[in-house]
């Protein structure tokens, strides 16, 4: 039987990885996906961290976005729409020694797995989960999403989406337990990876929502963005991101904000334009769900024994007791 | 002897049905259970049955207020909670009409009533009771009115509660039980309290007792049959929870939902001292993917519901299925559809156990019969879920759930756990779906484990877990997934036949019937019929050779707590009857011309139902 | 004539399969289509199948990436896509390959291939056309090169798209289509494009026409049976739309999922215009919960899905049966079980949709069989719910949802809507569920409506609505539950059978396959087999007469798409095999000895396939 | 067929209705549960506002507090766990004549029913929502919900609730289109009454989180603020509620709060002790969802026919056109 403590088994060598090691099969997605980009700050982030890919679980709901697993070369799960969250949470709760992603689309987080999403954040079970955020749904064919601009055309919404998108930073920070919250774009690649390297070390739910091009249905969504670097607001802190010099002559636009102050990132999460890029939030205090869960021993035959001979005690009638 | 000296005769019984039923929160259930525990004690066969309000505070002194519990008590094994009760003690007359009027007391039984409300200040009480009184001693109960709140005000003015401990001590001196242990029973009911409150207890046990020997011109004494192995008394629930330990799972993901949840308490509370834990999910639907996860990860886990949570399930059962991940399911039945009666007994899931979910997702399905079924049923389920890597359903209900009985105390065994999963680096590359081509079976790569990569989906995919869109590797995939219950159904063993190998008619059965149903077939063969019983833990697959089994009887017919059209509805016919789980299923297999009678009344079927039922299709069977 | 001023010979035919396949984006599926609409408006009989890539982007040339459409074209009406195709127009070698590889090609067929990868600038590009043309020689097929994007850029030197409006112009010039009807459908095609657009395409069109008639040395004509009556050409889902448009429904609630979506995208485009309605919801639950609101309301609602979301949709689905809400749910089913094939036909639900859910929830259940049935099943879903007042399941698949089939264009009748709800206050308070006591048929107080007032509950209540513990009245809500789909039964026609009324074999089908099967038993009979066929359009309840039916025959099987074990493998016996769907309900109803034959890969069965199916069985049957 | 404009029938009277009218059977919660103060609350509105009760609709899901429509002579929906929002939201947006009330428990809507809570928040569908927080699983007997606090005892978490309470206002005040936010406590009646009033004239969702004691499992959860009305902090404005003398002499713990700032709101909520009472956030320039699927056209016989000669037009092949 299977012990709570870390899996261990011989390693007859320990490898150095490189980026290759981590990559799977042709991704599939369309050119200029945002997706690319995601993936690619995944895999460098496995190679810097030199992750044994056996020990990596990508895991993910259904949508574009969500078959990034697949090209990973690591564990995976491809799951169901909406799920990702519940089925991370039972891997890494039963076995804190994996490095656990998730990556999700805007539908499969925000629409049809909301529940799992605030309650994951609540949880706070250590995962570094991937929003990608593309404002649409991409493998169904776009149909607005939560996400979808106010008035944008999609197949159920031919005369324009009728709501406000929803804003999934200010709906993260709203929640009890959060503590990573981040955003960024995937033209950034720099950016993008600072940020997945911050909430991998993160101890605890890490989300970064990432706006994603989806050239396909959105061409031109991001386009005034991409083009005028002005219009991205970078958020910077000692614990979060600062720019180098390079890059910090593109995006000038450029905020000192406090990470740790749950007030000011909620102010900054309503901003949509500028786009605010960094780490909105993160509070390192709040414990982890399978550092809660812990088990103080580890499960083996004998204390099956044990604690099935001690309850059965309390409800056993000895054939001595009636003579 | 009694009180003043006069010897009572004492009625030696071969069993006895008791009931004790109060307004909720009275402490009836308190009272009965630990009658029950004080008889078992004693060597008795006994079976306990909650009788549950279907609200957690009902109006006082209301019909569907009636909270207690039935003991049947027995000089041999007893496996269901029989026919009426022989004898009620009741705290109040509304209470007690309850379970008249819902035809749960033997005419002419005797009854112990509370005299109080005689005399109460709301003369619209005093009258109700008196009413009710008449009216039960003119239907022919046997009814005697006890002085329950004044004598236990006398022993204890300061306190208004107790009156169930005295009651005990009233039964305990009735069934010439041994008072010593009922004392015992007290103090371990009140463990938990100050002594001073066991004391105070034990008083009131020891008045009730005492009131007893001296007011009582009668007495019973029932048998205690030898024993020689000890035994345990659970409820299914508790049964099912140590199981879940006993197996060596790790995992339980749930979301509370009656009469499920209490399963899941008793393991949070001692799962830990296992490493184990309980996850309370969000929904059943985040329950169903965390364990999914936890098995993934190489923990199989158990997640464990009731009817609607199962049917929130059926999404995520499919990727189970689909991606050949091991998972427990406990359905715990309740009365359905929708939320329809959630504290009673209905076995209304079977076809949905079997066929819920969109596009083939075979799945095992198991039915636990008794409550020591309970407790097997969770290694069983492990292994089966290990062995062949998918999903296995167990279904209880909630009469098995909450009903308690003693059975063998289980003797731990260490091949009760799994083996510890093959975590060697495969040697080289493993498929993850590397199919047997003729049994289904695969190996399971465990993140962690090198060479295993994979990525699990619910896409159709070849062996090496890799989508495909080919028409031939769709088919190859859904053929080895059902070959894994061809592959089970080739182990299974026949199930063995209660009563008569052949002859005219054969009763099959599945879950926690089981008892009511051999106590009937008993009954009617000692009536001089030549029938029998058969009753199906596996009911996917099922076991080979029911064909011939059916085959030995001139009718068959299933008895099942689940809808089935009545013909004698002028819209019926054969044609369009709708028919019982089970007996759809056999009818499809076999093209036996499987009969069924099902009640769905939220109580578990009684032997005497059953014995009418099977009489009647014997009779009827016999004219044609 | 062709333009060298030869005598082109020009072949009549009986009918053609035509395919036209391209990397995904190239527009062969415009092709395809506008292909068949231009036959169709020339009286053609016409089926046209969707050749769909699983993913958004497949990568260029490769075999998962063909995409396009299969067109068959007949001088009579044609009920399915046919066997295999007698002749392809491909843009590359490689989707060609994949066509061939699915065995879709008639040995021995045409083809017409774009030659411009045997120059390609990439050597690998270049050696792999010359690698499959050479091997598609050598087996046998007439291999045409097509110069297409060369003679395209002598037109339009300026674009690189528009190849498929050559193709177009191509076939039909081959098959002697009338070219101002052609120039007329490209021009429909970018109606909604600037006017210069349309002109390009049409030269494109034009210049596929003339290099046809200049080229090639045969051609193809195929008579037009005499037309009467206005046809529309629809797929499935649009057809599906228009129904719910034409049923009077005003609220249509989903979730996306594929292939269910693209009926709601229509109907989100027009259905405002009638005052309705298509609420876009969270996920798949609430999207079945508004609708049971609207139903509630006053206003019966449609929740339209494929299999993961009827799956989830399951408890939600209790509720409506329990409080007797009328509801219609569409299930576009798709390959199973889980994420499964998204885009692909099967038929797996069948079973989940009659036992899907917790407890005894009877639903209706029907199965469109045509493109026809999509459109009507909505009037005849609609009125079953508010008649019933019960959950009405359509089944219909991916086959329906994206072929193409002229039927005659549906006239309006008022009676297709249902009369407005009676809203008059009602004279005495009314029952909710004032029961029929024979048929189970009750009112529909609908919010509003004074002296109506109750509270829908999914727990079990007795004729007021009210909750109700009592055994009795537990059962007697299941038994009119119940009663009402008995009431429907004694209402259905028998079913008609096409072919021989009696003799060797009975064929039953339910849903997309009714085309193929017929056309099969047609075959066969022609063969000189005796044989019949029976589509089952009622599946819960069941027409009566169906045991007398099947009597008529030595042996009866199903055709399904769905799975059932095969016996050939070596653990499967007929006691453990796992039957198709429909198969397993016609044996427990009927006790006849239903064999079937299925299979699941993905495409809808082909008449050939069928054909051995059956003549395989009438083989071994006649050996027993 | 019906029409999609309110379905009207002649009032032959036009009676008067007294708090009796609203009331049907007896409510079987157990004494001293809170429960029936917000049953008291919303009779009380029916009748100040005369509402016709055969129009007023009163939805739940499942638990004790779903009970509620039971004890309401009216129509109403005692629907299924977590869904009562997508139900009364269809019974709103087909017929927005109705008056439609929710009533939900902690665990309905904030444990399985979270997706559809935040995306009624965000469809701001004209609903009267009334939120029974006692903090616990009545029902199904002392389960943790979401909002037990930390260390609770309930049957699942018997050494104590691992996590952080879940804090329902600041979740939904960072809903895009949330549109009132509103939370008091059982036992301060006329408050109680006050809010329901409010919530009730608030075209848009409106939200009320009540505080609400359950004396079966949580017996002195709520006591030292009942006792001690100084931990008790009443939010005023001139559009939300203001105490009236008499309450105000009781309870002086009082602030005024702009309802119109959601930043403050936010601040506010997060607050647990002193509980803050009054109407949080309030903007009634969100469009309610009914009124964004109003219909240009009422559904008729000569609509139908219209639209499906139009649609088949376009797919018709005339028996003339290949003569
Ligand atoms: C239960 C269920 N409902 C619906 C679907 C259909 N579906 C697949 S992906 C998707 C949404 C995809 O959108 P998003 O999550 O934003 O991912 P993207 O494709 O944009 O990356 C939907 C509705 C499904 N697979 N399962
Ligand atoms: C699908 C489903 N899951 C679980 C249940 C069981 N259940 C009924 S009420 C309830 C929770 C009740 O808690 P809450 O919403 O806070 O209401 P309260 O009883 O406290 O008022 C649960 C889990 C159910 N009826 N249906
Ligand atoms: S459809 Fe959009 S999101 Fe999907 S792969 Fe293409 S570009 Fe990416
Ligand atoms: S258990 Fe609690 S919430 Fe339920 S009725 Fe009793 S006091 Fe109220
Ligand atoms: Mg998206
Ligand atoms: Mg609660």
């Amino acid at each position: 039987m299977s012990s709570t403590t870390p899996i261990c088994f011989l390693r007859v060598e320990n490898p150095h990885h490189e980026i290759q090691d981590y990559q799977r099969g042709m991704p599939r997605w369309c050119p200029g996906c945002g997706d690319n980009a995601i993936l690619a700050s995944v895999q460098r982030l496995c190679r810097d961290e030199q992750l044994p890919p056996e020990k990596t679980v990508c895991v993910s709901g259904i949508g574009c976005s969500s078959r990034l697993p697949h090209y990973m070369n690591s564990y995976g799960v491809h799951g169901i729409h909406g799920r990702a969250f519940p089925i991370a949470q039972g891997i890494k709760v039963n076995r804190p020694d994996l490095a656990v992603f998730v990556t999700t689309g805007d539908g499969d987080c925000c629409s049809i797995g909301t529940a799992h999403w605030i309650h994951a954040l609540r949880y706070n079970t250590d995962l570094t989960v991937l929003l990608h955020d593309n404002r649409i749904y991409g493998l169904t064919k776009k149909q607005a999403s939560p996400t979808s601009r106010l008035g944008l055309r999609t197949n159920t919404t031919p005369r324009g989406a009728l709501l406000e998108p929803l804003n999934p930073l200010t709906v993260s920070l709203g929640v009890t337990n959060v503590s990573f919250v981040a955003q960024v774009v995937d033209w950034i690649p720099d950016l993008l990876h600072d940020l997945v390297r911050l909430a991998y070390h993160h101890k605890g739910f890490a989300l970064i929502r990432i706006l994603q091009r989806c050239p396909h249905f959105m061409d031109d969504e991001f386009e005034p963005w991409v083009r005028n670097p002005d219009r991205v607001l970078v958020l910077e802190h000692p614990d979060g991101i600062t720019l180098d010099p390079g890059l910090g002559k593109i995006y000038r636009n450029r905020q000192k904000h406090d990470l740790h102050d749950i007030h000011a990132a909620r102010k900054i999460a309503s901003s949509t334009d500028p786009i605010p890029v960094g780490l909105l939030y993160c509070n390192s205090d709040v414990p982890s769900y399978e550092a809660l869960r812990r088990p103080a021993v580890p499960n083996s035959a004998s204390a099956v024994a044990r604690l099935l001979d001690q309850e059965f005690d309390k409800f056993t009638i000895w054939p001595a007791e009636h003579e | 002897m009694s009180a003043d000296g006069v010897e009572v005769p004492v009625q030696s019984l071969s069993e006895h049905i008791v009931e004790v039923v109060s307004d909720s929160g009275e402490g009836a259930q308190k009272c009965g259970q630990a009658f029950g525990a004080i008889a078992a004690r004693q060597g008795k066969g006994v079976w306990t049955v909650e009788i549950i309000p279907a609200e957690i505070q009902p109006p006082a002194r209301s019909i569907p207020g009636a909270s207690g519990n039935r003991v049947r008590l027995a000089g041999h094994a007893v496996s269901n909670g029989g026919d009426e009760a022989d004898l009620v003690v009741a705290f109040n007359e509304q209470v007690l009409l309850s379970r008249w009027r819902a035809g749960e007391l033997k005419s002419g039984g005797i009854i112990f009533l509370e005299d109080k409300w005689r005399q109460d200040a709301d003369p619209g009480i005093a009258l109700a009771y008196a009413q009710v009184y008449d009216e039960l001693c003119a239907a022919g109960f046997r009814v005697h009115e006890v002085p329950i709140q004044a004598e236990c005000q006398r022993q204890r003015p300061d306190s208004a509660r107790g009156a169930n401990m005295f009651v005990l001590g009233l039964l305990c001196a009735l069934y010439s039980l041994n008072p010593e242990l009922g004392r015992k029973q007290v103090a371990l009911i009140f463990a938990a309290k100050e002594s001073s409150l066991i004391e105070a207890n034990q008083q009131l046990f020891d008045a009730g007792h005492a009131w007893a020997l001296a007011h009582l011109n009668f007495r019973f004494e029932i048998p205690s049959p030898p024993a020689s192995e000890p035994q345990v008394v659970l409820n299914g629930n508790a049964a099912l929870a140590l199981g879940v330990v006993a197996s060596g799972m790790e995992c339980c993901a749930m979301y509370p939902i009656t009469p499920a949840t209490t399963a899941s308490h008793y393991l949070s509370d001692i799962f830990e001292a296992v490493g184990g834990h309980v996850h309370q999910a969000e929904d059943e639907i985040a329950a169903c993917c965390y364990a999914i996860g936890a098995s993934y990860a190489g923990r199989c886990a158990v997640t464990i519901t009731s009817g609607p949570g199962y049917s929130l399930k059926q999404e995520a059962l499919g990727l189970a299925v689909m991606g050949e991940i091991p998972l427990v399911v406990v359905d715990v039945q309740r009365g359905g559809p929708s939320t329809g009666q959630p504290t009673k007994v209905e076995q209304g899931d079977l076809l949905q156990a079997c066929f819920g979910g969109h596009g083939d997702a075979p799945k095992i399905v198991l039915a636990a019969a008794t409550i020591e079924d309970c407790f097997y049923s969770m290694i069983t389920a492990r292994k089966l879920a290990e062995t062949f890597n998918t999903v296995v359903v167990v279904l209880s209900d909630a009469n098995l759930a909450t009903s308690q009985q003693p059975f063998p105390r289980p003797r731990f065994q260490s091949d009760w756990l799994a083996p510890p999963p093959d975590m060697d680096p495969a040697a080289q590359p493993q498929h993850p779906y590397a199919w047997d081509a003729r049994t289904g079976l695969g190996p399971r790569p465990i993140p962690g484990q090198a060479g295993g990569m994979y990525t699990l989906t619910g896409l159709a995919h070849d062996s090496h877990g890799h989508v495909v869109y080919d028409p031939d590797q769709n088919q190859e995939g859904l053929r080895y997934r059902s070959l894994k219950l061809a592959a089970l159904q080739h182990a299974l063993q026949r199930p063995e036949v209660h009563g008569d190998p052949d002859g005219e008619l054969l009763v099959i059965g599945w879950g926690s019937t089981k008892g009511a149903i051999e106590e009937a077939v008993q009954r009617l063969r000692a009536q001089g019929h030549r029938i029998g019983s058969l009753h199906l833990r596996f009911i996917q697959p099922m076991p080979s050779g029911l064909g011939e089994l059916m085959g030995q009887y001139r009718q068959v017919m299933t008895v099942e707590n689940n809808w089935c059209d009545r013909l004698d509805d002028e819209l019926i016919t054969p044609e369009n009857r709708r028919m019982s789980n089970l007996a759809l299923l056999l009818r499809a297999k076999y093209l036996v011309d499987v009969d069924c009678w099902s009640e769905v009344r939220g109580q578990p079927s009684k032997p005497r139902s059953i014995v009418q039922a099977i009489a009647s299709r014997l009779a009827s069977g016999s004219q044609t």
